[in-house]
């Protein structure tokens, strides 16, 4: 039951008792990034209004990116081609929006799709997941289709929810284990625990792979959830997605720490940083976390750093963002710096090659934006039924086999107590 | 008198409690230079500043539980939810903390717990939701869910002068689409005063909200039938107005309750049961319901239209009902 | 057949079907070695280990969480909370996460969340509630609150069998008050019946849980006085046996409900709805409630005493109804 | 937005870009303890049971009292009375449970006395908190009479919330500045940051002190309080209650780090541990933590070592507990040991002054008992009323005087809005 990172030093201290003992702890956070940002976002006044400014160094050179220690070079163009998926399809959603197919709004990933494909690219088969909003490129990765998500968008018949729900909320427990998401931020960790204890009866460790935000993880739940994860130790892989913004938050009014991978600590579990806009680390310390998963060895928390580089949802232009924010993670766009990587670094993908690609990536785009589109709206009756499985409308067994039942030599029949009780 | 839109009335009503009284402060996500998800308290930070315009992480317990102990002191807080539908995530702050204790100990809580509820606009199982029957079952709150920008402002400002918890709902189909003349002076609507919104001798219509105006429409068409449906908005479903309820009973004699939530436990039942109670010898026919269906609220547009009342059931249930 | 106590033919409800079912497992906070705080699994984790009764931090919203995750996967998980009242802590969690999974994206959800309700046992404010009307009020789950230590049985092996999330209530009054007769052998009573308590000509009293008893109690001295009542035991609250509603007003036409729970928004106005749609014109009087009062449960006995409702209470309704 | 007590130190990897950077991170948790005690309790199947067991050293000699850096003679003096006087008001509780008077259970807070009582005796009048269920002697030393307590027990019409509630679920907003606990554990944390957050928008810093178990922390809504007192730099003094024990469930099961007040690291403010039994120790903590609050420095985590030294109600037997866990913590009295501190080691108290005001302590008690059991009993119908604040029923007011507005040139009326907004 000891922390699993930290290492108490207390020395005796020299003056007496008076005063209390050497208070120093120390921990190991690991941080993979190859470069610190420096600055911080803060509320001002200017004149009659309040707005948010940027103070610290924004003129730092762009990283390189850093070399994997498991992708091979067909496992980074892989990825690479997720990356283009994912934003392609957003880009179609966009348009989508723009010519009112689209219900609601959108949300997207962009500046973030290293951290969507590169993490779910980690996961093995039989691993389980969870998205959130922004994670459309881990449903790519997964095995949906970019249909599926474009047509939750246009609330069309053919949608994984058949028109229920929209944006990236559904899920799939037969093939592709995913759990939908809803709308509460942080109430997927438990939930995703829950799914790792369940396979365990079933004698199975996976890996329960999920997101949170640097907003949604202030909502008390994920703590539950984590501690949850931490007390029983299950493989819970958490990607805090720190992009600097809640809707129009700064992460600064969020919480009075540096980094959210220092929670860890308090819940004895390894906590690690990451450049969320470099796909190799993003893979590294998601698969590094997946293996603890599958040892058995308990959670993981990453938080990824990188940057919202829309607004919340197509409807808000992020003017509370300054302009210079957009502009230093503009440099690092996670996409273009892959590509520099394979194309320019380290030639894995000649510019022929990158362009073909791009074009069949576009290619498949265009071809799952017909069936979207094509598909038809549901009909008003279908908001109807299914609000309770009904018999025979599923079968349940467990996932991974039947757990496995201990055998003691404890009494055939429940116990008679007559114990004292709470309140009689 | 000027035009305001409801959104716009109920900014009004903040915003002039907040110049009156310098007790009264807001706090909620997104709420300060951003304004709000739906720009209720635009420009409040630059008039009121950060500390009475406070922007807090994404917490709803420790929210309604900030607002809640600000208001111990004497403060008044206005705490927003970004959606309603997230009222959820403080159920035990709201029902076991700020509910029960005047109860219990006798402290006054006077705070409001704000935000938009409803469907209509597409917004899906989790953007749609109106939890109002959870604060009606739970004694010691006031629910408060106006239907106009004139009742928007007075019964705002009502709540925020009320010494009681109250979970005002602002229904959103209505923010922007419904305005009225509103008066710029300083004036409240009392809270647990139905109104008639329409009168009429064959029948009534009990309901409140959006749905309100769903009454109104279909009533316009059934009035050229020759049915005259007499409209009582609540207004507030806690404390409910039972006089006004029994009132358009016995005139009429046939009721229909119109309610957007889901129908099993809703407020209809409440209504009936009271009926019962008080006009059972006035009534001449079944009350009936309409109501949102017993499921979540689905998102795509014909399956929404589905769930959610429409002015074409009313005109039925209505016909029926007047020929019972 | 062996007698049993509500509370025993609960446990031998829940530990035949672990014994039947590897899928089912428990978890919930002091179940494991200290058997819970009412000691309905006592002995559990001796015989079935800690992995199968797994006792977790303080952490209601992540209990039904990591139930909810564990069901996706196959299993049965049997959640406790160690008092009902607690369950408002895990409010988002049951309501928009696991009551809509189904009707969203079509996994069924396998899991029962249990534990102690009700009063009678100056538990105070925050031990004694009934928050069954929030559970009625949200399309998706089931709620069920069972009477009797046959039905306590046969009602959980259902529900931990049911494809849907289930609340479990069970009325802490009756955990070791009642004792019944109750067969050693695996029988199930289904979800969603009803079933007559005592069968009567002259007044019906729907109700269900502690009151079947307080009913009982009162129908034995009333027919003393040659009224004879029939008591209807609704069982589960959700599903909702509308059948035996409509039957017995068809039978008696007068209709007394009777719960707990506070009055405003409570199940009796569900009925009332119910019975003016399906049964108007059988009734000849006025549905008379009665119920807990319209605040939280005080803990001083007299004052609880008269939050509730008492034998003399329902006599006394009775016998005006009766001759209404 | 840095973290108050860390100190990043990342020094650059040696060997090139595949090691990630030196991870160490140092912070300070002061941990004032003259005793660090080594043990842990498990779960183990024994025979065809399953029980707790302890297991370390459990012989180690018991520590002195640690002086404080503040306290004088006369102010410990009175913090040893409030002590015995919280226990003996509890014993009184006991026997009138035993003779059926009290209604429900009876809570202890046997061995917690020092904890409470130190801690709020470091309170200003202007201060506000919250007791949970075993600080009972809390209330004593903010003024409340011992009979209040009493009465609330016996459910009586004297009670302070006139038999409503029981136990020490009452409250004072106009005297003693209190909030009454709920039962549901952690809810408190963010009310008491709120009435920070109050009283600062009157002007004044105020510390608002509350308390919460090792158990009850597990709860979300405990770190949504105190991440929203950090961010908002409110003046929470928290204690961790850490008794080992949450109903029957041992501190290991609750959470996987060693001490609680590593949490403080995650939310960048100060955390602190102590030992629970020594109120010298408890009252420095305390008293330093006002001090910030006072000062405008925001919340303080205070973990609090020492065990729960009776059940978790008047019901319960506690059997699970293993029994050298009780002898170790029983040396550890936190009466007998103050007690044997100011007589024997300080001789601030004469063996008979000792006695003379123990003598007096339960003359009070005595006395306190008498009226709570002489109040009568409430009738039926005071359980009507009062679930509304109605007109006239209370006047509100700010507590410490009318909020200062800022004066802006900003427009006289609210904004016209046409933005963009989430949903239309
Ligand atoms: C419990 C809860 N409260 C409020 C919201 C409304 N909301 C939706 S997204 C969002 C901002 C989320 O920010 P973050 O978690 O950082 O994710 P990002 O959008 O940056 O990916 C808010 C406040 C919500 N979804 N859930
Ligand atoms: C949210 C919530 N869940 C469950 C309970 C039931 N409960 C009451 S006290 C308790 C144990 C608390 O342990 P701890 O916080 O360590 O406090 P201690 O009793 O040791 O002082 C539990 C589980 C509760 N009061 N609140
Ligand atoms: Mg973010
Ligand atoms: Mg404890």
């Amino acid at each position: 039951m000891n922390s699993l990172m930290s290492n108490h030093k207390n020395k005796p201290s020299p003056n007496g008792k008076r005063q209390h003992k050497s208070s120093t702890r120390t921990y190991s956070i690991p941080d993979y990034r190859l470069e610190v940002p420096d600055y911080i976002v803060r509320q001002v006044r200017s004149g009659d209004e309040f707005r948010y400014e940027v103070e610290g160094d924004l003129n730092t050179p762009v990283p390189p990116i850093r070399d994997s220690n498991y992708l091979s070079k067909q496992q980074c163009i892989e990825i690479y081609r997720y990356m283009l998926l994912n934003r392609r399809m957003e880009t179609a959603l966009e348009n989508l929006y723009k010519q009112g197919k689209v219900v609601g709004g959108v949300y997207f990933g962009l500046g973030q799709e290293a951290c969507s494909c590169a993490s779910a690219y980690a996961l093995d088969k039989d691993d389980w997941f969870a998205p959130m909003i922004r994670n459309q490129g881990s449903l790519l990765v997964r095995g949906f289709r970019a249909s599926d998500t474009m047509m939750q968008y246009m609330a069309k018949a053919g949608s994984p929810t058949k028109g229920r729900d929209g944006t990236s909320h559904f899920g799939d427990i037969e093939k592709r284990n995913m759990v939908s998401p809803i709308s509460m931020l942080g109430d997927l960790i438990p939930v995703l625990s829950g799914v790792a204890l369940g396979a365990r009866l079933q004698g199975r460790n996976i890996a329960v792979m999920t997101y949170i935000g640097d907003g949604g993880q202030s909502t008390g739940v994920t703590y539950e959830g984590i501690n949850f994860a931490a007390v029983q130790n299950l493989g819970l892989v958490l990607f805090i997605e720190s992009n600097l913004w809640a809707y129009s938050t700064p992460s600064e009014m969020q919480y009075r720490v540096k980094d959210l991978a220092e929670r860890a600590i308090g819940y004895g579990i390894p906590g690690v940083i990451i450049d969320g806009t470099d796909a190799c680390q993003v893979y590294d310390a998601a698969r590094e976390a997946v293996e603890r998963a599958h040892g058995g060895e308990g959670p993981t928390l990453i938080e990824a750093k990188m940057m919202r580089m829309k607004g919340h949802a197509i409807h808000d232009a992020a003017d509370y963002v300054p302009k210079p924010l957009f502009d230093y993670w503009k440099k690092r766009d996670p996409i273009t710096r892959f590509e520099n990587y394979l194309v320019r670094e380290k030639k894995w993908l000649s510019a022929k090659e990158n362009a073909d690609l791009i074009a069949e990536v576009e290619r498949v785009i265009e071809e799952e934006r017909e069936i979207a589109v094509n598909s038809p709206m549901p009909t008003p009756e279908s908001a109807e039924g299914g609000v309770y499985c009904e018999d025979g409308c599923h079968v349940i067994k467990p996932k991974y086999g039947l757990p496995k039942v201990r055998t003691t030599k404890s009494s055939a029949g429940p116990k008679q107590t007559e114990a004292a009780v709470h309140l009689k | 008198m000027p035009q305001l839109t409801y959104l716009e009335a109920i900014r009004q009503g903040i915003w002039e409690e907040m110049e009156k009284d310098p007790t009264v402060f807001c706090l909620g996500e997104d709420i300060g230079i951003y304004g709000g998800a739906f720009k209720v308290t635009d420009g409040f930070i630059d008039r009121f500043g950060p500390e009475r315009v406070v922007d807090t992480p994404i917490a709803e317990s420790a929210i309604v539980g900030a607002a809640f102990g600000a208001s111990l002191t004497g403060m008044r807080p206005v705490a927003e939810f970004q959606f309603m539908d997230f009222i959820a995530c403080a159920m035990n702050q709201i029902s076991n903390m700020v509910a029960k204790t005047h109860y219990l100990w006798g402290a006054p809580a006077p705070l409001v717990l704000r935000g938009p509820s409803g469907g209509y606009v597409h917004g899906g199982p989790f953007h749609s939701q109106n939890p109002e029957m959870w604060f009606v079952h739970n004694p010691g709150l006031k629910v408060i869910c106006p239907a106009t920008p004139y009742d928007a402002k007075g019964l705002m400002k009502a709540a925020i002068r009320d010494n009681n918890p109250c979970i005002f709902l602002e229904h959103k189909y209505l923010y922007r689409r419904i305005k009225e003349e509103v008066p710029p002076d300083d004036y409240i609507v009392p809270l647990g005063k139905a109104r008639i919104a329409r009168a009429g001798r064959d029948l009534s219509i009990i309901t409140y909200a959006a749905l309100v105006h769903t009454a109104l429409e279909a009533a316009g068409a059934l009035s050229k039938e020759g049915i005259e449906i007499e409209i009582l908005d609540l207004r507030t479903l806690a404390p409910l107005d039972q006089e006004a309820i029994v009132q358009t009973v016995r005139k009429t004699s046939k009721v229909i309750v119109l309610h957007e939530h889901s129908r099993t436990g809703g407020i209809a039942g409440e209504i009936a049961a009271i009926i019962n109670e008080r006009a059972f010898d006035d009534l001449d026919g079944p009350i009936l319901r309409i109501t949102g269906l017993d499921s979540a609220v689905p998102f795509s547009p014909p399956q929404e239209h589905h769930y959610l009342p429409q002015v074409a059931d009313v005109i039925e249930q209505a016909r029926k009902l007047k020929s019972y």
